[in-house]
């Protein structure tokens, strides 16, 4: 029993103190904020609940009732009496869960209100990215990016979640519940931004090797920021100009890179892989699973199995100067 | 009891080869590269010279790599001159004619060097695994690869049998590939 | 009717005297001792004794591929395993806990002990009981076998397609799956109309239904639990072996299939079958309370009503489990309030007990001292329950640790405690001996601590953002620290159970000797010797009393009448058990076990081709139809 | 523990019929979860037919023919099958190897029937998702008749052994039963394939 007590004390302390960044308990808009709250109203009422039983239960296994001989020699009275204590409680477990439920479908209906949506993102999940367009009325403005959804603070947001091969599940904890994508079915999740930050979010449901690093990052920028950031990224990729770039250019171009990616504005024009015309410009690379450096993007180039045993971007043989400017050209695509 | 344990002991030995997972191929970086002699690119008499090392043979050995080279054959954009298997602008790959040979070491070189007529060269575009998963897939398309290692039908729309239920090639086809003619 | 010539030609045990009715009833029902004679053994407690040890076996594996995983798990980005490795572990241990520990270790006990809690001589079928023995054998075996050669199912406990169905799944890994399932649940819905029809009909005369063990009670609604479940997943997993071998559509949405199918027919079925493992748990509660209570437990009506109403609710759960695949949202309500009502006879249950306990003088033994963890632990994961019912709630939780923290207090407290419990319990009945006290203590302690400190955390990394089934994760998250004290805890865990272990063989050795009722319990399995004698009862008894031995201190009231020189059992009306025939329980019989390894060929081979399942039909039909030929024993000819 | 003689079932038969029979239950359990089995194939039939807008998927409904024929047969049965129960309970040998033989002559019937129908079906397994669960539910149904048909024939063998005596009678009886539900589940299985595609 004491240990249970020291443990309680170290769970709260542990609640008070967190706010991961990927944290269901650390919400940062409308929706999350709302199930944070339902889930400690839930909690609260529950612990209640568990901690009476177990009082009772102590109580009762404390105080040494009257020993009696014959194991069938039953109090008439002790036995009316604990009729009535039964019923009692089971009265008040079915108004508990009653309330609980009506309090579960009131939130349910206000969580899940479809709302006019200020922009609305198509999100394709595969096997172990994500892919995410902006649809936009002017099919010049198409913005395709990947692993990275910015966002306008304050805005309602729609995402439209879909999949191509298995099942994934559309988690960011800290702005909204999860949502599944399922292959040839399209689900629609909304959620809003209260505040400028980037939030973290993860696939949720299995699917295969990669499931454990299968990230995404929402940025939420104000609303001029955002719409610098979408303009930029509908244009296509800037040509290279100094040499070393040039060269990296040529090799994307020419060996395994184009049969999978896309760089708008040159000849690779594959949707295999994560299209990559602004790439320099994202948070992470490896959906989320590295920093975007020089030195992250060299060693994921030369060795994506190592990192993520089993992705599907293969180990291309390259020399050291080949993978110098391929780097330098990845780097310059802003 | 027995019973049970011969079959078992029969399919053990296959078993951990099939189901192997190889993720990381080559030791990284550099490719070997199989020495064989290419095919003669001109068809017809007597068909190509062939020299294994039957290093790759394990490619069509591994369920992973036949069902990987399924993949990247839709990916890459095969389909595109071979459809599924039964050809377009591309020779077929299903039937038992095979211009520049059947074994997976051409089929490979096919792959690498490109052919004439159309057929482009892969060299340093694909990796050389993949290539190698390719050509086994490419095997299995022909009907050469153990019915427990060969890819089933994927979730799309239905084209044709899976290759794990395409029927073996005629003897004399898998026997001496390519002595059949070209159409 | 042949009443008169038996009666003429056989023996009765009217008027023999103790010694002649031992030794003819022992010649009649023994097993003999070549192996032949072993193999062919009927006796339900023979049977009940390898389904145990065996499911208690596979507990043993899938417990090692949990530290294996919490090993994994300790550290960000530990290389330990990869996550093809990880992804077969945490697919071995699910499958393995659930269908080759919890539901066979359930129906175990049931095996062995509901014949004697009813005061019969054999399990109804025992030739059935047997075949369902070797087929879930075989299964388990089957199935890791194939995880040594490589073929170890990658696919999850759930195999959801399109990741288990034939594009994504290459090779016959999620096959050896699915048929690993058609073995267990064969062998699981055998049992199960095994035992309905043992408390059905060979109910001891006068054990009216209100007189029928809480046990027998929680078995009997488990065994309808099982034959309304499991055809369920049995239908899904053929349709994804088809899928996968002969190119059928049922998933693939390109041509009119869809993947949610899968999820409807699994959790249909995955639902009840938390039911059937914790339900059963629920009976060894009541047994051990009442024992150790000293009296009989409160309100035995109300827990039989919510065993019943438990059972129905159960098949309206399902789709909570798919709260998150954008189902209509007032239908997903609609399941929010049925999860959350079966609550109610849930805690109906707990209070009956808790009630019990507070008019009584509990012995507080080690079997009472792990159903007071169970009361902890379970209510818990009750608790959280009522926390994932909610669609809202569960948008967040749902496939994070918090519901690995949820399932597992759900299981091990409400079903794995019990269980030990029942182990401590019934052990002297089923070897003669008593377990150690001191060396029981000291096993629930540890279980109990190291439970808590592997799995509570688990509730906070889940809220934290840690997803279920990840092989490893970004030290940047922040999850490593209270991965770390989860994996301490889950080695505890894990020492618990390798104290049970040394416990058992120890006190199997040389343990206190237990006599007839070491506990001084009431209900019937207590009757006769520990361990029983082959014939469980040299007279059926007859009951006056839903605590028999508590009712009649002095004597027991016999049933006379019975052949001894042939396997007889009584039969009676199934409310009343009021006797109807001397009905003849089928003689020792090889054929059960080659029927299995015919059947277990035939599936083995179905996962190659489908013609394995017509050459396959013949072996089975011979075997069949060998085992059920009358082979001209009085037996058959009566 | 002393033991107190309270009452004497010598006089009680060794086996009985219909429900005094346990093997009568154990049938009636496994009745049960085939049923089960059945409805479960049937509510993935509709659950298909719900999520595609066509149905069939583009082929015309099947026609009813080999079905109605199977149906016809089926119903048929009833007749001898009652007539083996009846004459099982009277344990009148000889007609019950009458009927017995009978019934085992309408059970290859019947299953030459379904091959019949599986040749008959518009569509193939592997072609949609359609082909697949009408084989499906058919072939569960196939393992029906088979299965029982099987039992029939062994039975009708036994009857002609000398161990036709006793208890057989009462194995013949719950043959029969059993028998009863094969026929009833062809019914509503009969208006899925053959009725639901024409809604």
């Amino acid at each position: 029993m004491r240990f249970r007590l020291i443990f309680t004390a170290g769970l709260v302390l542990w609640l008070t103190g967190c706010s991961g960044q990927q944290s269901a308990l650390n919400p940062q808009g409308p929706h999350a904020e709302h199930l944070a709250n339902l889930f400690w109203v839930f909690t609260a009422v529950c612990s209640a609940i568990w901690l009476a039983v177990m009082i009772v239960l102590v109580i009762g296994l404390a105080r040494r009732a009257p020993a009696r001989l014959d194991p069938l020699q039953l109090d008439r009275g002790r036995e009316r009496r604990s009729v009535i204590m039964v019923s009692g409680t089971v009265v008040g477990t079915l108004l508990t869960v009653i309330a609980l439920t009506a309090l579960s479908f009131v939130s349910q209906r206000r969580l899940f209100a479809p709302d006019k949506p200020a922009i609305t993102i198509k999100v394709t999940g595969l096997q172990w990215w994500w892919d995410v367009r902006y649809e936009t009325d002017s099919p010049d403005q198409i913005v395709t990016t990947a692993n990275e959804i910015y966002v306008p603070v304050g805005k309602p947001v729609a995402v439209k979640l879909t999949a191509t091969d298995v099942i994934h599940s559309f988690w960011v904890p800290s702005l909204m519940g999860k949502l599944d994508l399922i292959p040839g079915q399209e689900n629609e999740l909304q959620f809003t931004a209260s505040r400028p930050g980037i939030y973290r979010g993860q696939c949720a449901e299995f699917c295969g090797w990669q499931h454990a690093h299968m990230g995404l990052v929402v940025v939420a920028l104000p609303v001029p920021m955002f719409q610098t950031w979408l303009s930029s990224q509908s244009l296509p990729a800037a040509e290279p100009e100094d040499p070393a770039r040039k060269k990296g250019q040529e090799i994307f171009v020419s060996k395994a890179c184009f049969m999978c990616h896309t760089v708008r504005g040159t000849s690779a024009g594959s949707r295999v892989g994560p299209d990559l015309t602004h790439f320099a410009s994202r948070q992470t690379i490896a959906s989320a699973t590295l920093p975007m450096s020089r030195g992250n993007i060299a060693a994921w180039v030369l060795d994506p199995q190592g990192i993520k045993p089993g992705v599907n971007m293969p180990n291309v043989p390259l020399t050291p100067d080949e993978l110098e400017s391929l780097v330098s050209y990845l780097e310059g695509l802003r | 009891m027995i019973r049970v344990l011969v079959i078992a002991a029969s399919l053990a030995l296959a078993a951990c080869e099939r189901e192997d997972r190889p993720l990381r191929s080559e030791p990284v970086p550099g490719e070997q590269r199989e020495a064989i002699a290419l095919a003669s690119n001109s068809p017809g008499q007597g068909g190509p010279v062939e020299k294994k090392s039957g290093t790759r043979g394990e490619y069509e050995k591994v369920a992973f790599h036949v069902s990987q080279g399924k993949k990247l054959f839709t990916w890459y954009n095969c389909a595109g001159c071979h459809a599924n298997g039964g050809g377009g602008s591309g020779p077929a790959l299903m039937d038992d004619v095979w211009i520049y040979g059947s074994a997976i070491e051409n089929i490979a070189a096919s792959i690498r060097e490109g052919r004439p007529n159309g057929m482009p060269s892969f060299r340093e575009k694909i990796p050389e695994d993949q290539i190698w998963q390719i050509a086994a897939f490419v095997r299995a398309l022909g009907g050469f690869v153990a019915s427990d290692v060969a890819s089933s039908r994927h979730d799309e729309m239905y084209a044709h049998e899976g290759e794990a239920r395409l029927p073996a090639p005629p003897q004399r086809a898998s026997a001496q590939p390519g002595l059949a003619q070209p159409k | 009717m042949s009443t008169q010539a038996a009666a003429q030609e056989d023996v009765r045990d009217t008027h023999l005297d103790d010694a002649e009715l031992h030794a003819r009833l022992t010649r009649t029902w023994r097993t003999g001792t070549s192996l032949i004679e072993r193999l062919s053994s009927v006796d339900h407690k023979v049977v009940g004794r390898r389904y145990i040890l065996t499911a208690f076996f596979f507990l043993c594996l899938g417990g090692l591929s949990a530290v294996a995983m919490r090993l994994q798990l300790a550290r960000p980005e530990a290389k330990l395993l990869g996550p093809d490795l990880y992804n077969q572990l945490f697919t071995m241990h699910g499958t393995t806990m659930m269908f080759l520990f919890a539901v066979p270790v359930m129906e175990a006990f049931a095996v062995y002990f509901v014949p004697l809690m009813v005061g019969t001589r054999n399990i109804a079928f025992p030739r059935l009981n047997a075949f369902s023995y070797w087929i879930f054998l075989f299964g388990g075996l089957f199935l890791w076998v194939s995880f040594l050669l490589k073929v170890g199912p990658d696919v999850g406990w759930f195999a959801y397609v399109p990741l288990s169905g034939p594009e994504f799944s290459p090779g016959k890994r999620a096959d050896v799956w699915a048929q690993m399932i058609t073995f267990t649940e064969i062998s699981a819905l055998a049992v199960a109309i095994e035992i309905i029809v043992t408390v059905f009909k060979q109910r001891a005369p006068g054990m009216t239904l209100d007189r029928i063990p809480l046990f027998v009670w929680a078995m009997l609604v488990t065994s309808f639990l099982i034959i309304f479940a499991m055809p369920a997943v049995m239908v899904a997993s053929t349709m994804l072996i088809l899928d996968r071998l002969v190119g059928t559509h049922f998933f693939n949405p390109a041509e009119g299939g869809d993947s949610l199918l899968w999820q409807h027919l699994f959790w249909f079925f995955g639902h009840p079958e938390v039911y059937i493992i914790f339900i059963p748990a629920t009976g060894m509660v009541s047994a051990i309370i009442a024992a150790f209570a000293r009296r009989p437990v409160f309100g035995y009506l109300p827990l039989v009503l919510s065993l019943i109403a438990v059972g129905f609710l159960s098949f309206g759960l399902w789709v909570h489990h798919m709260f998150v695949t954008g189902l209509p949202q007032l239908g997903s309500a609609f399941f929010t309030a049925s999860s959350m009502l079966i609550a109610v006879p849930n805690g109906l249950q707990i209070f009956c007990w808790v009630a019990t306990l507070w008019d009584s003088r509990p012995v507080f033994k080690t079997p009472l001292l792990f159903v007071i963890g169970f009361f902890f632990i379970f209510i818990i994961g009750g608790m959280s329950g009522v926390m994932v019912a909610s669609v809202p709630i569960d948008t967040q939780v749902h496939d994070t640790y918090f519901v690995v923290a949820h399932f597992h207090y759900v299981l091990i407290g409400g079903a794995v405690f019990p269980l030990l419990g029942a182990v401590y319990f019934w052990f002297p009945k089923i070897t003669g001996r008593m377990l150690s006290e001191r060396l029981g203590k000291w096993n629930f302690s540890l279980a109990f601590v190291g439970f808590n400190v592997a799995f509570f955390p688990m509730h906070i990394l889940g809220l934290q953002g840690m997803p279920r089934r990840v092989y490893t994760y970004l030290p940047e998250m922040g999850w490593g620290s209270l991965n770390l004290l989860s994996s301490a805890g889950a080695l505890v865990l894990f020492t618990s159970f390798v104290l049970l272990l040394v416990n058992v063989i120890l006190s199997a050795r040389r343990g206190p000797t237990a006599g007839e009722n070491p506990w001084d319990a009431g209900t019937l399995e207590w009757a006769t010797t520990s361990p029983p004698l082959p014939y469980n009862f040299s007279r059926i008894p007859f009951v006056t009393h839903r605590e028999p031995l508590w009712d009649n201190r002095d004597s027991l009231p016999v049933i006379t009448g019975l052949s001894v020189d042939t396997r007889e059992t009584v039969s009676g009306t199934l409310t009343e058990a009021f006797p109807e025939i001397r009905e003849n329980s089928p003689e020792p019989s090889i054929w059960p076990l080659l029927a299995a390894i015919a059947v277990a060929g035939t599936f083995l081979g179905s996962i190659f081709t489908p013609w394995a399942v017509v050459w396959g039909s013949i072996p089975v039909a011979i075997t069949l139809t060998c085992w059920f030929w009358p082979k001209g024993t009085p037996e058959d000819e009566k | 523990m002393r033991q107190r003689p309270v009452q004497d079932v010598s006089a009680l038969p060794t086996y009985g019929y219909g429900s005094v029979s346990p093997i009568w239950w154990g049938t009636l359990g496994f009745v049960a979860l085939e049923a089960m089995g059945f409805a479960l194939a049937g509510g993935a039939y509709l659950y298909l037919r719900q999520v595609n807008p066509d149905w069939p998927i583009a082929v015309p409904p099947p026609s009813h023919w080999p079905g109605t024929v199977m149906l016809i047969v089926l119903l048929a049965s009833l007749w001898p099958n009652a007539l083996a129960d009846r004459a099982a309970r009277d344990e009148n040998l000889p007609r019950v190897q009458l009927w017995l033989v009978v019934m085992s002559v309408l059970g290859i019937i019947a299953v030459g029937i379904r091959a019949w129908e599986f040749m008959h079906i518009n569509v193939r397994w592997d072609t949609n998702a359609y082909g697949s669960i009408v084989w499906f539910v058919l072939g569960l149904h196939a393992t029906h008749l088979i299965t029982d048909l099987g039992d029939t024939l062994v039975l009708a063998a036994l009857m002609f052994t000398r161990h036709a005596k006793g208890k057989r009678f009462s194995d013949v009886s719950d043959n029969a039963f059993y028998w009863y539900f094969v026929v009833a589940s062809w019914v509503p299985l009969y208006a899925l394939i053959y009725g639901v595609p024409r809604l």
